[in-house]
This record gives structure tokens, C-alpha cells and sequence, in this order.
């Protein structure tokens, strides 16, 4: 009975993806793709992966919802309401060089096809390897914490992890590479919405306690610095579109400091650990779980820094003199 | 009462597959605005009933961050088309 | 494996640079750059030290956060990763140099990319964690930093060619590394372990096991540009600033490489068939008649240099097929592995060298002249005797001429191939390297043809000239340690217990 | 027990009606507008009563609150953006008209 | 048929649909559309997987990879959108011109 749940989801699911990549517009297709992460969520859920699932949601839907909303304001038909313009995507739609396209997309079909079956073979075929399971309940109470999930994360793979809010800190250089660094500028446009102002009035709190109750959970159930990271993450995306940037309103060497904090606390410590014979990321048993719930926070803040940061980056890349020059 | 949820959750579900309809058809780019709105409240029964269903009072967590996430989108997104209409008069 | 001897060398090998990387961003451009040389002076400095260690103690570990594998992570420096870490110690070295001197030439007029040092930073802790790591999921997270570091600095011009060769490398790149993940994630649901040493053991041939194989090597292939995924790479090499280039084909790309060996060697060796190995030696026979091809009808000297690439990893890619035993070979009667094995290697080392000096120098031309259209050669010897030089060098190493490490490289593959019987290899090799002579002849008739009009060349500093013939003569030089360096290479494990799992059982290396 | 799983099954019926109430409306009716009203008010009164027979169901003091802040989140969320939706609507006819109109 | 069936079979075809959509979309924002897809599919065979390893919980080692996962996936996305929103500003082109 349960099981049409799950294959309503199931088809729900690569409906969408298709959609999303079928779709004629822009929006629909970003549009699409939210509902697709939604689809997804559920999935977690349906497959016990609480943890998971928040990450998506706040990450995957959340987060990067938001950034494809922001592209859209470049990319989408300038005044969607204008009919020659929207005559316009329509005619640069594929269908008018059809016979060009015609036997490099049906090849393309045809691999894809191929690929598609044995794809389906290997994974219905998939031995039963049994996982680590096991490994991680016998393990689970020399971790320092209660939750199985943030007892792999922070420190049976802490070193994954640790990676990780490198990856995020290195996106953001890689944003700045390219847009150059605009976090440090005075606020463009500021909103005079009365009912904008009461709503980021409102939430600015409940981000931050719900973050951090988010984060405080993490030891014993689902939840965890990285879901906690994008609801502080929130808190700066929504004073951004309020007119009130915060990297432009703190010291610099704050910023810099709130953006490199995790890593660099995680890092030391390893080495701490490592100068006192032991290896990276190998906490003493007695005082495990209160350094984690500390790195955690070390590590939320910096992703909440650095997510602010893309955000606010991106969104005023096109905007203002150009800091790099173009000469091709 | 097992039954009962899975019967909810199906009929919430297909009650999106039906939104998706409107996001579809659009007209407007509001239109789609408003789907996504219809997403985020079934998709938070769904979970709601899921959390019953499971015994799992965690999700009620997940809602939360969906919930709270999609007020940040919702405010994204006005924010910018608002904008993006100032600039092109 | 985890009774091998602890060291912390392998953790600092990572954690150092990134260390250094996130200081670096508290500074202003003048000092982000002088903190950024500093801690690549103080990288490559521990990487030798490293090194030395490994060649005295042999292989060493360090378990992360004192949990053993499958639970887990280990790093695992043997002598396969020490080489590879010290051929990117000291190729990297000389690079950020010359990259330093090279921005501060320009400061006045780019603003001296202050980011490339902490992007440069964070790519070498992710090619030392790559060199390094024993865990498929950790080596996803280190090709992915690898990747967006490159595309971060791919695009440092700024210039749109570079932003869409460099958004093109950049999906394809994504695009690899999930098709990796998802090999990692029906091997990790077939035996539920990531660890390398450990999937070894446990791994049994099968459908899944086979399509793993197929979508993580595609997945690496793209990665590493092998023929027919090649096509990011000339555009994406050739428009990047010049360090940057000599640090996307000297090292980046051969991250990639050094993956599919390790997991063909130690992990796939239940399912990889002959065929299987056939075919991926006749991408890389393809990629280097095509990529000489390509090279020898460009224009500009970058995108010769680049699609040289091309061709010189098609050399890698070929030495597969030759590791791979016929049914009823046994692997006592196979000798050839090992001149096999050493002509991947010394083929690394030599094309990083070369390959990096070749993009230095083009650099400085383009610095001299204001673009690289090679008509525009004539008289280079008169101009900038130095370059000219390096160019040489360079070139002829990588033609494969005694007695360079490019020959070295080519006359083991050339060894094994014959010894193997696998003779249909032979003429790809003979013609890859007269269509490389073909090339450089070219640049180098045009370098000292008689100048048509004088005064084009603006001066260059003297010390980026040396720099970049120091890398040149780097590619000699290696040819110098490769009794040392092969007898050491073979020490390790790799060769012994990858070899066995292909053979199951059978006896090679140290038994 | 029984009158418990009964209360929870009449309040989740009422709200899955008032769903497809919801999504008809959406599907039917001919402008944006009613579209928006119609959404808005009948998916928001689907889910309290959905959340009311949950926290009935789980009975659970805490559960309770967090379903009750669930629930008043996405009123908040969806009243928000339907006003700010709505006004977005009417400015864009506004200024098509008077782009039009000059 | 298994609940985590269902969902590998999913992920299979979610990984196929995202590569097609990477060689055959021509906007850049539908081709880094593509590779969550395509990251959505890998993903999901991971937590299915690890659904089927349950024992008192679910796999959990698979669910911290996917969290990785997850955010590395992201960081790359914001990367690829901060590449197109540029090209986009500079030369007007929402796709790669000559076509591969």
C-alpha cells in the first residue's frame, strides 16, 4: 500500500527533472526544478534520511533557489511582457534548425537509451555489501555524540568534512574570480516595502534560535551545523535583499574573520591534536562531544559567512563599473 | 490508520501533480509564483501527515526550515522581478 | 595496511597549504602575494622533507581521527604518491615563482590577481589529499576542489574567451565527478567499504561491479581530457594567464590519471577485461595522433601547447592496455610490466616539466610581443636567446629525443609494447612523436629565421626567462635518479598488491 | 484510543477537501487574482486543519507547538507572498497599461 | 519489488536524464540545471542504499556522504551560475556558441 507512495514520488520525481529541462522557458524550468527538489525531500524522507532531507531543503531548494531566482533577472527575456521578445525565445527555440539537430540528437537518444538499460541492469543487479551500519552503531558511543549521521560527519570523516567547508570557502573565491569582490559595497537600492521590513523584522530572530536549535540537536537527532549554516546563511541573504549588505556594515577583518573561522578552528585544532601525538581530527574521548558542538558552531558560522557572501556577490556582479576589464 | 495516511498522502501528492498543471500552462509569471506556493503548503501537509505516518517528530523539523526557507524565497523572488522591472521601464 | 608505520606527514601536506590559503585572504594584494610565495616556498619544502621520509621509512600512513577503515579515512603515502608529490613540489616551486615575478611585472595594469595565490593554495592541499587519499568518497571531495580551484583560475583573465572555455571546463568537470560518485555509490552499496586496500579484498566481478568500472572511468576521462573528452581542454588551457596554464597541464590533469590508475591497479582488477583495456589504449592512441594533429595545424602558440596535451596524455592512457595480462599470462612470465609502469611515470614527470616550461615561455612571448600568433616567432633566438632555449628543450623532450625524460618515457612504453607482443602500439608511438617533431621543427625553424621587422620584442625580465629553462632542463634532468627512482617505485605496495588483485594470487613485484 | 484516531481522521478529510477545493480553484478560475484568493485561503485552512488532526494524532505537548508554529509559518509565508505576489501582478498591468496608454 | 528499489531504478533514470540534459540543453542555466539532476540521481542511490542497509538505523555513513555531497554540488553550481551571469554580461550569449 505504502508502496504507492513511493511510486508516485518515483514518477513524480523524473517527471520533473524532465520538465524542467523540457521547458521552454527559463522560469518554468526553474520552477520545475524547485518542485523537483521537493519531490526529492519527500524521497529522504520516505528512505529515513531526516538529515538529509533539511539539507535539501535548506541547500539544494533553499539556497541555490534563491541564486537561480537572482540569474533570472539577467537572463530571463527583458520585460517578459513584451510580446516580440517573447517571440523572440520562441523562435530561438530548437525546432526551426530541426534537420541539423535531427541525427546528432537521435544518436544522442539512442546512447542515452542504451546507457539507460544498463544503468537499470547494474543497479537492480547490486549485491547486498551490508554497509557500515554495523560498524557505526559499535562505534556510535566512543563518538562523543548521540546522532549517528553528525557522529560520521564530525568525526568518524571529519577530514570529509573539514574538505567540505573548504569547498564552500573556496566557491566563494572562485565567485570572486570571477565577478571580482563585491561583498564590501554600500547597499545599492534600499526597500521602502513597509511589509518587507516587518517580515525580515520578524524573522531575523527565528532564523537565528531555530538555527541554533537546529545546530544544538545535531548531538542527538537530525540537524546539524551545515542545516544550521543556511538558516544563519538566511539570515544575510534576507538583510541583503532588505538593503542592508552585512559584510558592507562590519570591520573588514570581521568578515574575513566570520568567513574562515571554521576551517581555520578545525584546522588548528587537528594540529593541536597532532603536536599531542595524536593524528588530525582524532578528539580526546573525555571531551569529544563539547569540541564538536564547539567546531560545529565554528563551522556553521563560516558556511552562514560564506553563503551570504556568494549571494550577496552574485547579486551585485552585474551591477556598478566592472573591477575586470574585458579585452577579447 | 496506517491505510487512512497513505490514502492522504496519495491524494495530497496528486493534488500537486494537478498544480503542476497551472505552472504549465502559466500565463503569467505570477502564475507560477503561485504554484510554487501550492507546493510549499501541500508539500508541508504532506510532510505533517508523513510525520504521523513514520512516528518520526523530526520532520516536523524539516518543515520548519522548509518553511522558513520558503518565506526567504518568496521574499527573493518579488525582490527581484520588483527590480528587474525598475530597470527596464 | 594500517600496521604500517604513522607519520603526520600527510596530514600537515594538506593541512598547510590550506592553512596558508585562508590567512592569505586577511591581507591586501601586496601582502596576500608575498604571504602566498611564502607558503608555497614552506609546501614545497614539506613535500621534500616528506618525501625523504617515505624513501627511508617506506610507506606511511596516517588514520584520520584514529578511526580505522571502512569506518574511517587513511591516508596513505607510498612511494607512487611520494613521487607524485614531489614532482608537483618542485614543478609547482618553480611555477610560483615565476608567477610571482610574472604579476608583479604586470601589477600596474591587472591589479596582480591577488586570488591566484589563495586558489593555487587550495589546489595543491588538493592534489597532495588526492596523491594521498585511500577513500573513493574523500578522493570525490579532492577532485572537486581540484576542479573548481582550476576553473577559478582557469578564469582569472577575466577575458570572455577564458569565461567560456572556463564555464565549459567547469560543467564538464561537475559533470565527471558525479558520474565518478555514482560508480562510488553502486561499489559502495555492492561491498559497503570506500576504503581502496579494503574494496580490493572484497570486490567480485559482476554487472554492477562492471558498470562501476565503465561510468568511473568515463567519469575520470572527462576529468582528464582523454580522447573523446577533450574538448574543454585546448580552450581552457590555451585562454588562462600564463602560470595558470603551466599549472593546468603540468598538474591538475594528471590528478585524473593518477585515480584511474590506483582503482585499475588495486580495485578493478576482478572486472577488467583485456577488451576492456584495449579500448581505453585505443582512446589514448587516437588522442595522440589527433591532439599532434591538431597541434601542428594551430596558429597560436598556446593552442599548440594545448593540444599537445591532448596528444601527451594519450601516451598515458595507452600504457593501460599493457597492465592489463592476456587469459593464461601469468605475471612472472610478464615482464614487461615494469618498463610499463615506469613509462607512465617518467611520462608524468617529463610532460610536467615540459609542458610547464613550454607555458612559461609562451607566457613571456606573449608578455614580449602582446600575443602568440607563432608567424610572429621570426628571430626569436635573437630576442630572447633564453626562451628560446627553453623552447628547445622543452620540445625535444617532448618529441621523445635521447636523452631526455620524454624519451625515457617513450622508450619503456616502446619496451613494454614489444615485449608484451601488443605490436600494434608501436606506430602510434613512432607517429605521435615524428608528428611532435613535425611542431616543434616548425616553432623552432620559425625561432631562427631571420627577423622581418626589428624591434617587435619588448624586453621580459631575465629571471622568468631562467625559470622556465630551469623546468626545461628539469625534463633532462629526471633521466638522471631513474635507477634509483624505479627500484624505489617498486618498493611499494602498489605495484606488488595492485598486480596480485588483477591476477588474483599470482606473485609479482616483492614475492 | 478510537476517539482520537476518529477526530484525526474527520479533521484530515475536511482539510484534504478543502485542498482540492484549493487546487480546482487554481485550476478553474479565470484570473490571477481569484486564482491567488482562492489558493491562498482555501490551502491555508486545508493545512490548519490537517495540522489540528496531527497534533491531535501525535499528542505530543511540544509536537503540538511546533505543529502550531508549522502552521502559522506558512500562513505568515503565504500571506506574505500573496500580497507581495499580488501587488507584483498589479504594478506589472499597471505599468503595461500606462506603457500602452503612452 | 523493495521501497529501495523503486528508488535505485530512480536514480538510474534521474542520472540519465541529467546527462542528456547536459549535451542536449543549450542554455547555461539548464545545463547546470542538468548536473543537479544528474547529482539528485547519484544521491539517491546512496540513501536508498542505505535504506536497505537499516538495521536499528538507517545507513548513516551514506547520508553524511550525501550531505557532503550535497553542499560540494551547490558550491559548484554557484560557481558555474556566477560563470554564465558573467558571460551573459559581457557578450549578451546564453549558450555556447559553436556546438559541441
Amino acid at each position: 500500500m505504502s508502496v504507492l507512495i513511493d511510486i508516485i514520488l518515483a514518477i513524480l520525481a523524473v517527471y520533473l527533472a524532465l520538465q524542467s529541462l523540457l521547458a521552454p522557458r527559463l522560469t518554468q524550468s526553474v520552477f520545475l526544478f524547485f518542485a523537483f527538489g521537493l519531490a526529492l525531500a519527500l524521497a529522504w524522507i520516505r528512505l529515513g534520511a531526516v538529515d538529509v532531507a533539511i539539507t535539501e531543503a535548506a541547500i539544494a531548494a533553499g539556497f541555490l533557489g534563491v541564486l537561480f531566482l537572482d540569474a533570472l533577472r539577467d537572463f530571463s527575456p527583458r520585460g517578459s511582457e513584451k510580446k516580440e521578445n517573447l517571440e523572440a525565445v520562441q523562435n530561438a527555440l530548437p525546432k526551426n534548425n530541426t534537420k541539423s539537430l535531427l541525427l546528432p540528437g537521435m544518436a544522442l537518444m539512442l546512447g542515452l537509451g542504451l546507457f539507460l538499460l544498463i544503468a537499470l541492469e547494474a543497479v537492480w543487479k547490486i549485491p547486498d555489501g551490508g554497509g557500515l551500519t554495523a560498524a557505526a552503531e559499535a562505534l556510535l558511543p566512543e563518538s562523543g555524540v548521540e546522532h549517528p549521521v553528525t557522529a560520521v560527519l564530525l568525526n568518524f570523516r571529519a577530514y570529509d568534512t573539514w574538505l567540505e567547508i573548504g569547498v564552500i570557502l573556496l566557491g566563494l573565491l572562485a565567485v570572486f574570480a570571477v565577478g571580482g569582490i563585491k561583498i564590501y559595497r554600500k547597499p545599492v537600492m534600499a526597500t521602502q516595502d513597509p511589509l518587507l521590513r516587518q517580515v525580515i523584522l520578524f524573522f531575523t530572530p527565528v532564523l537565528f534560535l531555530f538555527g541554533a536549535f537546529l545546530l544544538y540537536i545535531g548531538k542527538t537527532g537530525p540537524g546539524g551545523a551545515f542545516q544550521a549554516a543556511v538558516l544563519w546563511g538566511a539570515i544575510g541573504i534576507l538583510l541583503h535583499l532588505g538593503g542592508r549588505p552585512v559584510f558592507s556594515m562590519i570591520p573588514r577583518w570581521l568578515g574575513q574573520l566570520l568567513l574562515t573561522i571554521g576551517l581555520g578552528f578545525f584546522l588548528i585544532l587537528g594540529f593541536l591534536f597532532i603536536a599531542g601525538g595524536a593524528t588530525l581530527f582524532e578528539y580526546p574521548p573525555a571531551h569529544a562531544g563539547v569540541l564538536i558542538l564547539i567546531v560545529e558552531t565554528m563551522a556553521a558560522i563560516s558556511i552562514a559567512a560564506a553563503l551570504t557572501a556568494i549571494f550577496a556577490n552574485l547579486n551585485q556582479m552585474n551591477e556598478g563599473p566592472n573591477e575586470i576589464e574585458s579585452t577579447n | 490508520m496506517d491505510g487512512f495516511f497513505v490514502i492522504v498522502i496519495v491524494f495530497l501528492l496528486l493534488n500537486i501533480a494537478l498544480g503542476l498543471f497551472r505552472v504549465w500552462r502559466g500565463p503569467k509569471v505570477a502564475d507560477r509564483l503561485l504554484t510554487t506556493q501550492l507546493f510549499g503548503t501541500t508539500g508541508m501537509a504532506i510532510l505533517l501527515v508523513l510525520a504521523g505516518y513514520l512516528k518520526e517528530l523530526t520532520l516536523l523539523n524539516v518543515a520548519i526550515t522548509f518553511n522558513v526557507l520558503a518565506i526567504l524565497l518568496v521574499i527573493g523572488l518579488v525582490q527581484v522581478w520588483k527590480n528587474k522591472k525598475e530597470e527596464t521601464p | 595496511m594500517t600496521d604500517l608505520p604513522t607519520s603526520p606527514f600527510p596530514a600537515l601536506l594538506v593541512g598547510l597549504p590550506i592553512l596558508l590559503a585562508t590567512l592569505s585572504l586577511f591581507f591586501s594584494a601586496r601582502v596576500k602575494a608575498l604571504v602566498g610565495l611564502t607558503g608555497c616556498l614552506l609546501t614545497a619544502g614539506l613535500a621534500l622533507i616528506a618525501f625523504f621520509e617515505v624513501t627511508q621509512r617506506g610507506t606511511v600512513i596516517h588514520i584520520l581521527g584514529g578511526w580505522e577503515p571502512p569506518l574511517g579515512i587513511l591516508l596513505r603515502m607510498d612511494s607512487l604518491a611520494a613521487v607524485f608529490i614531489a614532482m608537483t613540489a618542485v614543478v609547482g616551486f618553480f611555477i610560483s615563482l615565476y608567477a610571482w615575478r610574472y604579476f608583479r611585472a604586470q601589477a600596474a595594469t591587472t591589479g596582480g590577481f591577488p586570488l591566484f595565490w589563495p586558489l593555487w593554495l587550495f589546489l595543491w592541499a588538493g592534489l597532495n589529499g588526492l596523491f594521498l587519499s585511500n577513500d573513493l568518497f574523500n578522493l570525490f571531495v579532492t577532485i572537486e576542489v581540484i576542479g573548481i580551484c582550476a576553473v577559478a583560475l582557469a578564469v582569472l583573465s577575466g577575458k570572455t574567451g577564458a569565461l567560456f572555455a572556463g564555464l565549459r571546463y567547469l560543467l564538464a568537470a561537475i559533470a565527471g565527478s558525479m558520474a565518478y560518485l555514482f560508480g562510488v555509490a553502486l561499489l559502495y552499496g555492492s561491498t559497503g567499504t570506500l576504503d581502496l586496500g579494503l574494496l580490493g579484498q572484497v570486490l567480485e566481478p559482476g554487472t554492477t561491479t562492471t558498470f562501476s568500472l565503465l561510468v568511473i572511468t568515463l567519469g575520470l576521462m572527462i576529468k582528464m581530457a582523454g580522447f573523446p573528452f577533450h574538448f574543454w581542454l585546448p580552450p581552457a588551457h590555451s585562454s588562462a594567464l600564463a602560470p595558470v596554464s603551466a599549472l593546468l597541464s603540468a598538474l591538475v590533469v594528471k590528478g585524473a590519471f593518477y585515480i584511474l590508475l590506483r582503482l585499475w591497479m588495486e580495485v578493478f582488477g576482478v572486472s577488467i577485461t583485456y577488451a576492456a583495456g584495449q579500448l581505453i589504449g585505443l582512446a589514448g592512441a587516437v588522442a595522440v595522433i589527433w591532439g599532434s594533429w591538431q597541434a601542428f595545424m594551430q596558429t597560436s602558440l598556446k593552442l599548440i601547447v594545448a593540444h599537445s596535451s591532448v596528444a601527451q596524455l594519450g601516451y598515458l592512457l595507452m600504457i593501460f592496455p599493457l597492465l592489463i595480462l592476456a587469459p593464461g599470462v601469468t605475471a612472472d612470465s610478464a615482464e614487461w610490466l615494469s618498463p610499463t609502469w615506469t613509462a607512465g611515470v617518467y611520462q608524468v614527470i617529463a610532460h610536467a616539466f615540459a609542458k610547464a616550461s613550454f607555458f612559461l615561455s609562451a607566457g613571456l612571448i606573449i608578455m614580449a610581443l602582446g600575443h602568440d600568433r607563432i608567424e610572429s616567432l621570426r628571430d626569436l633566438v635573437g630576442n630572447m636567446r633564453i626562451t628560446a632555449m627553453a623552447i628547445s628543450i622543452a620540445g625535444v623532450s617532448l618529441i621523445g629525443l635521447p636523452p631526455s625524460g620524454g624519451f625515457m618515457a617513450k622508450w619503456m612504453l616502446l619496451k613494454g609494447i614489444f615485449m608484451s607482443g601488443q605490436w600494434w602500439w608501436a606506430p602510434v608511438v613512432l607517429a605521435g612523436s615524428l608528428l611532435t617533431a613535425g611542431y616543434v621543427f616548425m616553432l623552432l625553424r620559425l625561432a631562427f629565421a631571420p627577423a622581418r621587422e626589428i624591434g617587435t620584442f619588448r624586453p621580459v625580465p631575465k629571471s622568468l626567462e631562467v625559470l622556465a629553462l630551469l623546468l626545461a632542463l628539469g625534463s633532462f634532468l629526471i633521466v638522471l635518479p631513474a635507477d634509483y627512482l624505479i627500484q624505489f617505485l617498486e618498493s611499494s605496495e602498489v605495484f606488488g598488491s595492485g598486480i596480485e588483485s588483477i591476477l588474483k594470487g599470482g606473485a609479482y613485484g616483492n614475492d | 484510543m478510537m476517539i482520537k484516531e476518529i477526530i484525526t481522521v474527520i479533521l484530515l478529510v475536511v482539510g484534504c477537501f478543502f485542498f482540492l477545493a484549493g487546487t480546482l480553484g487554481v485550476l478553474r478560475f479565470p484570473d490571477l487574482f481569484s486564482r491567488l484568493h482562492a489558493l491562498t485561503k482555501a490551502d491555508n485552512l486545508g493545512l490548519g486543519f490537517i495540522a489540528a488532526g496531527m497534533a491531535v494524532y501525535i499528542a505530543s505537548p511540544w509536537a503540538a507547538l511546533k505543529i502550531f508554529f508549522i502552521w502559522l509559518f506558512t500562513l505568515l509565508a503565504s500571506s506574505t507572498s500573496c500580497y507581495l505576489i499580488a501587488r507584483f501582478q498589479k504594478e506589472q498591468n499597471h505599468s503595461k497599461n500606462g506603457k500602452e496608454g503612452g | 519489488m523493495e521501497t529501495y528499489q523503486i528508488y535505485t531504478l530512480t536514480s538510474a533514470v534521474l542520472f540519465v536524464i541529467g546527462i542528456g540534459g547536459i549535451f542536449a540543453s543549450k542554455h547555461f542555466i539548464k545545463k547546470i540545471i542538468a548536473t543537479m539532476i544528474m547529482g539528485g540521481g547519484v544521491f539517491l542511490t546512496f540513501v536508498s542504499l542505505a535504506e536497505r542497509d537499516a538495521l536499528a538505523f538507517a545507513d548513516p555513513v551514506p547520508h553524511a556522504l550525501v550531505i557532503t555531497g550535497i553542499v560540494v554540488a551547490v558550491a559548484s553550481a554557484a560557481f558555474a551560475l556566477a560563470l554564465a551571469r558573467r558571460i551573459y554580461q559581457l557578450t549578451g550569449e546564453e549558450s555556447f556558441t559553436d556546438d559541441k
